[in-house]
């Protein structure tokens, strides 16, 4: 079987020779030339950051680096030596391995199956599991990461930030397949994790380069600087140059990502003016209860932007959905603009005037066959119809119109949602809820999501716009940051409840670390 | 509607060319449910030993039991060249006999049906519809149902398993089975259900009703000897082989089997081999002139052929049977003639 | 309220030409390809099979089946299966021919509409109580059966009244037979209703991603229910054209046609998973197995071989038509 | 040995963890109780030891089916094969064995080259779903029609009735009240059951039906996986046929009939969902039971011939649906 390599004492190539070398690499999709002749070098022992708006190619690269996507043309070397990647297996055979970007765990497996899947070694003999090797195999995997799950746990019973763990310890077995040190690849795998796990995470990261390369990926470019000793940024498709961390501030990035001194409105620094007129009250909810959460208690104003914070399992989400109708409730009552809302389905919501953008956009927040434009009217059908029939010419009008408006990059408007890059498939999932200016109370779950810098922007100014138009706005940020930054005011949920009123206003926000503090 | 009419195309059918036929040009069809059951397959193994015996060849058809297929296929079959076709036909269910004699009529292709008719349907309304012919269900029901009445000794309970509750076959043998137990007061009938007429499907319920009615159970009555068999394995099963009389009905040969060796009681002779011929017989003499329908009388429009009980003193002449050519010639063809259907 | 306006301005030039290449509209040619090369096929194996007579019995033969198979194919697309169909249809057969003496003219609608009713209270059964349509119908299926034995006292109905269905056997132009015209018919106003309004998108949005249809506020339980009711209405069109042909009701009549018409939708290329297809495709699909049901034994195929061969062809079809760039995991 | 934790719910829909052991695994046995309960108190013939045994015995064919089927269902597939696959297996055991048609004597060689053919034939259903892409309900539709095509090509008009020993020991024999057949069925259970726990084929078609394309990129090919799916659903069919043949000692082409509806009910009834990654063996064993007893029941208790099918389809859809409601979810997906 694969014999077990340790990397202290396997044969060190020479400390010159890149890990890994990406020359001219070029991939074309229909309508998009998703790679444009990149080059990349990836050093030993080094953490790389590769940075690019969304749609600039990252994914696209880095799959090609694990056999998934067949480049048109450019070659791939992996420790001086030239290699064609067509599989996975053949990628980890030569010592490179990928975390994806969208979480890829088989669900009803356990986790120590899930580690070892692929690989099983000495788990599986002659087809037959030895379930107690395998779960030594998976400990020791978990180990190595400081990771303390139950290896025979069912994957979906675990956390988010489980899977996570779970998924690097799967992607270290490669050191069992090479006798080489391997080379990591994490793309975005900090755009679900909590600050808390963000820091675990890092500190893998740091482990793993003690023995490993590691290209990292990631749009909080604060992050990128932290954890990486050199980024890599991606424009459109081509290398347009590299950054050493040191001394490096996230502006400097993001200009060379847009490839223009764009202005760098980050929440933080943008001072922002609200009007001064007193609030109408928009949504109002006394004393709701469900499965995951009791009792709460929420006023949103119109044009007011509330964020609720909380860690996994604060029931902050499930307060969303059944809002929108789709979780239901056991007791309270819900007002929306004075009016009894009606919780019993998703519908109801958004006859109500209720948009809802959900955290797993792949699997609800969008159809991946469907194309763009029929996404973006799904819900907003009366926007492309006049009376009951559908207007080819307005749907597409409308839609190339905000299509510009949000910079979605996609080579048309009939193209699948799925072959867009994961920002620009929120930016569609957004777009849904505006197609047709009749919003009353946005429900945005991690809106920003997978997001880049300037996507993130927009979605920022957006909803602001909104809020100045009277929008109410219930917002379950990616990062205590955003939601201090973009809320007028914070509530923070703990164990289904909503313990704390945070007020927000802008020049007087409270620091993360106040937040931190009322969670636990 | 505008733009309509009657007929994309007449038929070629009418009375005047009938008989017309050069023996050569007769195309013989029979169409049966399936070719995996033995008593079809005989079926049309008779049909084409009738057509060897003129030179001919007989197109084989079969539906699956699937009375819409069967329809389809008949619509197909007569849109091609039907001057001079012969159909012998076993209609699926008694509902399925009407749109097929229509149709035949319609397009003057001579058709020979068995086993199902609606009762009021009449032959005689058809000049391309040569002949029905079937056998009295309610008669062979009565006599197996007398002959397991005997073999219990008179007095006892059995079950009944019923076939496709949606054919006159069964019904009309459900019918003589109640005919027998009022001649038979002493015989009870503790349970009936449907098997299908399907050997598997009896094995199921046999097994399930010995079960409830235990040791009750003296005999059973099975519509059909597929039934019957499935039946007997049920008893094999259940360790109760000899111990309870069996009696069905078409006298395929395993059910012959049994009753030679005894653990089948009575059975009633439907003669597969001789209806393959005898419908396609019939419809190549009218064919060829040999046979004028205006001859042929009434009673020989619709009639009952002729039938047997079988038990074990006479089981013996019934194993090895073998169509007779004289059976098929024209002027015998309503010699198995029962009377006609009443 | 004003649209909120980004300033940004695109990167690059976003909107370009896009729309099918050519090979993706072949792709949707496919069935009508496998259904010429079949016909093809037996007209090598029989030439008098290729007459007009011939032909005109053909789809005459199909019409019961491309209605069937149209309506199953809606809720195939939302991402169910109907396997009540054929059952729901000869229940109605002996509706019809119960119905008739005392309705008169007015028993097509009738029937109709009980068996859109009937249709849709299984959707209903199905969104409200969450039990898999496949769970549902097959219920519904035994149930319907159960219900045609009793009240026809398990045996045939005669309908010897034929004035109600005789316009079902006429010809449109002197050569299309009316219950064809009228199959055709209703494809194309299901096939219109869906184009023009946005109903295709929802159905083609539950079918896919039914979780992502109902966060989007699509009226995905309607939808459904709107789709089995659809089923089931033409479940009893389909009665009503298997009376007209058979000129009796019977409580088994229309069963054999389940499987027939799935595979009619599935030869069509319609995803048997939800999503992708279209109602076009399964009336091609319908013509497709109805050649197949009555070409095979007619060129002269004897019968162990006529199921081979239905069975490898169908295959075949299928690998040719489903257009797999729209359907994602084949299972 | 140590097993991996007891399945818990899964939410299909929304990929966050639940807490705790579902209902959904307790309901069918908890509807299988209910049931048995019932037609115990309606009916004393129900409640005998005879009719237990009767609804074991009865059960054993559809349990093999249902054995095959499940692996099948549980990658998210579907298989219509059973009543071809089952009918070739019959008539060509029959033919093998000792028998009234031919000199065969093969005995149990012949009834391993049988389960091969059922078992090829179902290697070309996986085949035909791998290689020309076409989605399993066709192919095993399709293969569902050659086997029966090649079933009565072997008949070829002449019942062939079997006389070996060994088969007609089967339905015949018993050990502590049950006959072989169905020792063989829970043999098979086992046998199933082993090999969806502890073997790399049954793990990977659960996990096939919980996330295919995630086993593909951790390098696994999931190709081969499905074709021997498919192949063991066929060989458990194969030998369903030849058990059908050892009750009659006789081989039908029909010997399949209905088993594969009868199957997916059963699997669907115990907890095997259609879309896959759930549900397995023991589940299935449950639902054949709920079937056997509901049908048997129903003729215990004199329902109308007329009404049983109803009445029995009307029980599925009540036990499925007391099996989903507990744990029914506003945006749950329903196909
Ligand atoms: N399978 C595909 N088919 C067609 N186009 C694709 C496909 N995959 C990616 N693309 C296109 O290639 C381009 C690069 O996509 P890629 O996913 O690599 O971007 P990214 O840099 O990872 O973006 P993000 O930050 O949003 O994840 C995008 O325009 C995308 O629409
Ligand atoms: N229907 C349910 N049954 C059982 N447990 C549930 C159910 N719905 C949610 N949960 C659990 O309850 C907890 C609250 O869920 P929720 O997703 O609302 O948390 P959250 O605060 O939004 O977390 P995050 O920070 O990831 O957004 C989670 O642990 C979740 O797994
Ligand atoms: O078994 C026979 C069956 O196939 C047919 O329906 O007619 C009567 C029966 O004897
Ligand atoms: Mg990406
Ligand atoms: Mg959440």
């Amino acid at each position: 079987m694969i014999p077990p390599a340790n990397p202290e004492i396997g044969q060190q190539p020479h400390p010159m020779v890149p890990a890994l070398e990406v020359k001219n690499l070029v991939k074309h999709y229909p309508g998009v030339k998703a790679l444009d002749g990149v080059d990349l070098v990836v050093r030993q022992n080094e953490v790389l950051g590769l940075a690019g708006e969304n749609g600039a190619g990252k994914s696209t690269l880095l799959k090609a680096l694990v056999g998934l996507v067949r480049p048109d043309s450019g070659e791939i070397w992996v420790r001086g030596e030239k290699v064609r990647l067509r599989s996975v297996v053949e990628a980890a055979n030569h010592g490179i391995g990928m975390v994806f970007q969208e979480q890829s765990l088989v669900p009803n497996l356990t986790a120590a199956e899930n580690i070892v899947l692929g690989s099983e070694g000495a788990g599986v003999r002659g087809g037959v599991y030895r379930w107690e090797t395998m779960r030594k195999l998976a400990q020791e995997q978990l180990d190595k990461i400081g990771s303390d799950i139950n290896p025979l746990a069912r994957t979906d019973t675990l956390s988010f930030a489980d899977r996570q763990m779970v998924e690097i310890a799967k992607v270290l077995r490669i050191e069992q397949r090479s006798q080489h040190p391997p080379v990591i690849i994490l793309d975005e795998p900090t755009s679900v994790l909590e600050s808390k796990e963000i820091e675990t995470l890092f500190t893998q990261v740091r482990r793993l380069r003690e023995f490993a390369s590691v290209v990292f990926v990631s749009h909080r470019l604060d992050e990128v600087l932290d954890v990486c000793d050199r980024v890599s940024v991606l424009r459109g498709g081509q290398s347009v140059g590299e950054v050493a961390t040191a001394g490096a501030a996230p502006a400097d990035l993001h200009r060379m990502m847009i490839g223009s001194t764009g202005s760098d409105d980050h929440y933080h620094d943008q001072a922002y003016e609200r009007s001064a007129e007193p609030l109408r009250p928009m949504l109002s909810i006394r004393g709701l209860s469900g499965k995951t959460f009791r009792d709460v208690d929420l006023e949103v104003a119109a044009g007011e932007i509330v964020g609720i914070v909380g860690v996994h399992g604060s029931g902050r989400e499930d307060v969303c959905r059944a809002l929108f109708g789709a979780e239901p409730t056991l007791a309270g009552e819900v007002t929306l603009d004075g009016k009894r809302l009606d919780l019993s389905s998703t519908r109801a919501a958004v006859a109500a005037g209720i948009g809802y953008v959900p955290a797993e956009r792949k699997i609800e927040g969008m159809v991946g066959p469907m194309s763009v434009a029929d996404n973006m009217t799904l819900t907003k059908q009366q926007s492309r119809c006049a009376g009951p029939i559908v207007m080819p010419k307005r749907q597409s009008s409308l839609v190339d119109r905000w299509i510009e408006r949000l910079s979605i990059r996609t080579p048309h408007r009939g193209t699948q949602i799925q072959r867009l890059s994961g920002g620009n498939q929120q930016k569609v999932v957004l777009a849904r809820w505006l197609v047709a200016g009749d919003i009353r109370l946005l429900l945005l779950d991690h809106p920003t999501r997978g997001l880049d810098i300037g996507a993130r922007s927009e979605v920022y100014r957006l909803m602001r716009e909104l809020a100045d138009s009277g929008v109410a706005t219930v917002l379950l940020a990616d990062s205590l940051e955003e939601a201090i930054g973009m809320s007028d005011r914070i509530v923070v949920m703990s164990d289904g409840k909503a313990t704390k009123h945070v007020p927000c206003p802008s020049g007087d926000k409270p620091t993360p670390l106040d937040l931190v503090k009322e969670m636990v | 509607l505008t733009g309509c009419s009657e007929e994309s195309n007449a038929g070629t059918g009418g009375s005047d060319k009938a008989g017309a036929c050069d023996p050569a040009d007769v195309k013989l069809v029979g169409q049966v449910r399936n070719e995996s059951n033995p008593y079809e397959a005989s079926w049309l193994d008779g049909g084409d030993a009738f057509a060897k015996s003129v030179d001919l060849e007989q197109q084989r058809l079969t539906y699956d039991g699937d009375s819409t297929k069967q329809q389809e296929q008949i619509t197909q079959l007569l849109a091609g060249d039907t001057d001079c076709l012969v159909m012998n036909i076993l209609p699926n269910g008694d509902s399925d006999t009407p749109p097929i004699v229509e149709q035949a009529q319609e397009a003057g292709a001579y058709l020979v049906t068995q086993w199902n008719k609606p009762a009021d349907l009449n032959v005689t309304d058809y000049d391309h519809w040569i002949s029905h012919i079937t056998y009295n269900g309610v008669e062979s029901g009565k006599q197996i149902g007398d002959a397991l009445a005997e073999a219990i000794g008179g007095s006892g309970g059995i079950i009944a398993l019923q076939g496709i509750l949606d054919t006159g076959a069964a019904k009309d043998r459900f019918a003589g089975l109640e005919e027998s137990l009022a001649a038979n007061p002493d015989v009870k009938l503790l349970d009936q259900q449907t098997a299908n007429f399907s050997r598997a499907e009896a094995l199921e319920v046999t097994k399930t009703l010995l079960t409830k009615h235990g040791d009750d159970v003296k005999g059973i009555w099975a519509a059909n000897d597929d039934m019957a068999l499935g039946a007997l394995e049920a008893l094999k099963a259940a360790g109760k082989e000899g111990e309870i009389a069996v009696v069905g009905i078409d006298a395929v040969p395993d059910a012959l089997t049994a009753i030679e060796s005894g653990a089948m009681t009575a059975t009633v002779s439907s003669d597969g081999p001789w209806q393959g011929g005898i419908g396609l017989a019939a419809g190549y003499c009218v064919a060829t002139g040999e046979l004028d329908v205006a001859d042929i009388a009434d009673e020989d429009r619709a009639w009952f052929a002729e039938q047997f009980l079988i038990q074990q003193d006479n089981v013996a002449e019934y194993l090895s049977p073998a169509t007779d050519e004289a059976d098929f010639e024209c002027d015998n063809v309503f010699s198995r003639s029962q009377g006609a259907i009443s | 309220m004003s649209t909120p306006v980004i300033a940004q301005p695109a990167a690059e030039p976003v909107v370009v030409k896009g729309g099918p290449t050519p090979a993706q509209r072949l792709t949707s040619f496919m069935p009508v390809i496998a259904l010429v090369a079949l016909l093809a096929a037996l007209t090598i194996a029989d030439p008098d099979f290729l007459t007009q007579k011939s032909l005109t019995a053909a789809i005459r033969t199909s019409a019961p089946l491309v209605v069937l198979a149209a309506g199953a194919t809606l809720v195939v697309l939302c991402g169910g299966i109907d396997l009540s169909i054929a059952a729901l249809a000869s229940l109605s057969t002996v509706f019809f021919a119960m119905w008739l003496p005392d309705l008169g003219g007015l028993t097509t609608l009738a029937v109709i509409a009980a068996a859109a009713g009937i249709g849709a209270i299984q959707g209903i059964a199905h969104v409200v109580l969450r039990i898999p349509s496949f769970i549902v119908t097959l219920g519904g299926m035994s149930i319907f059966s159960a219900v045609a034995l009793v009240i026809s006292d398990a045996g045939p109905i005669r309908v010897v009244d034929r004035d109600a269905t005789n316009w079902l056997t006429l010809y449109v132009a002197g050569y299309i037979p009316m219950a064809f015209f009228v199959a055709v018919v209703v494809v194309a106003v299901i096939a219109l209703v869906l184009k023009l309004t946005p109903l295709q998108s929802y159905i083609t949005a539950t079918g896919y991603s039914e979780s992502a249809a109902r966060l989007a506020g699509t009226p995905v339980d309607r939808v459904k229910v709107g789709a089995f009711t659809v089923s089931g209405a033409c479940a009893g069109l389909a009665a009503v054209m298997l009376v007209s042909r058979n000129f009796s009701g019977s409580p088994t009549m229309a069963d054999n046609l389940l499987l027939p018409a799935v595979a009619a939708i599935v030869v069509g290329g319609t995803a048997i998973t939800g999503g992708h297809g279209s109602i076009w495709r399964s009336l091609v699909g319908a013509l497709v197995i109805t050649l197949l049901r009555v070409g095979l034994p007619i060129v002269g195929v004897p019968s162990a071989y006529e199921q081979i061969l239905y069975g490898a062809i169908i295959v075949a079809a299928v690998a040719l038509t489903l257009d797999r760039s729209k359907v994602l995991t084949i299972k | 040995m140590t097993s991996p934790a007891e399945d818990v719910d899964v939410a299909a829909a929304r990929p966050q963890p639940r807490r705790g052991v579902s209902l959904r695994d307790s309901g069918p046995p908890l509807a299988l109780v209910v049931i048995f309960v019932a037609f115990s108190a309606l009916s004393s013939d129900f409640r005998s030891i005879g009719n237990v045994q009767n609804i074991m015995d009865t059960a054993a064919v559809l349990a093999v089916v249902t054995c095959g089927i499940t692996f099948v269902l549980m990658m998210g597939s579907i298989d219509l094969s059973a009543p071809g696959v089952m009918g070739a297996a019959a008539i060509a055991v029959a033919l093998l064995v000792a028998n009234n048609r031919n000199g065969n004597e093969l005995g149990v060689i012949g009834i391993l080259l049988a389960i091969l053919l059922a078992a090829a034939l179902g290697c070309v259903s996986g085949l035909a779903l791998v290689l020309l892409k076409v989605p399993s309900f066709m192919t095993t539709l399709g293969v569902s029609a050659v086997g029966l095509g090649l079933a009565t090509l072997m008949f070829n008009g002449v019942q062939p009735n079997i006389t070996d020993g060994t088969l007609a020991s089967w339905p015949v024999e018993r050990l502590l009240g049950l006959s072989y057949l169905t020792w063989i069925a829970f043999a098979c259970v086992l046998v199933g059951y082993l090999i969806q726990r502890y073997t790399r084929l049954g793990r990977y078609a659960f996990a096939i039906g919980g996330a295919e394309e995630v086993l593909a990129l951790s390098g696994v090919k999931v190709a081969p996986y499905k074709v021997a799916v498919f192949t063991l659903a066929g060989a458990f069919y194969g030998l369903a046929g030849v058990m059908v043949t050892s009750q009659l000692s006789a081989g039908l082409v029909q010997a399949g009939k209905g088993y594969d509806f009868a199957a997916i009910t059963a699997a669907v009834v115990g907890g095997t969902l259609l879309t896959g990654g759930r549900g397995g063996i023991l589940h299935s064993a449950v639902g054949v039971l709920i079937v056997m007893v509901l049908t048997n029941g129903l003729v215990q208790v004199g329902v109308s011939p007329y009404w049983q099918g109803g009445v029995q389809g009307l029980i599925v859809v009540a036990a499925v649906a007391a099996a989903v409601l507990p744990q029914r979810r506003r945006n749950q997906v329903t196909k």
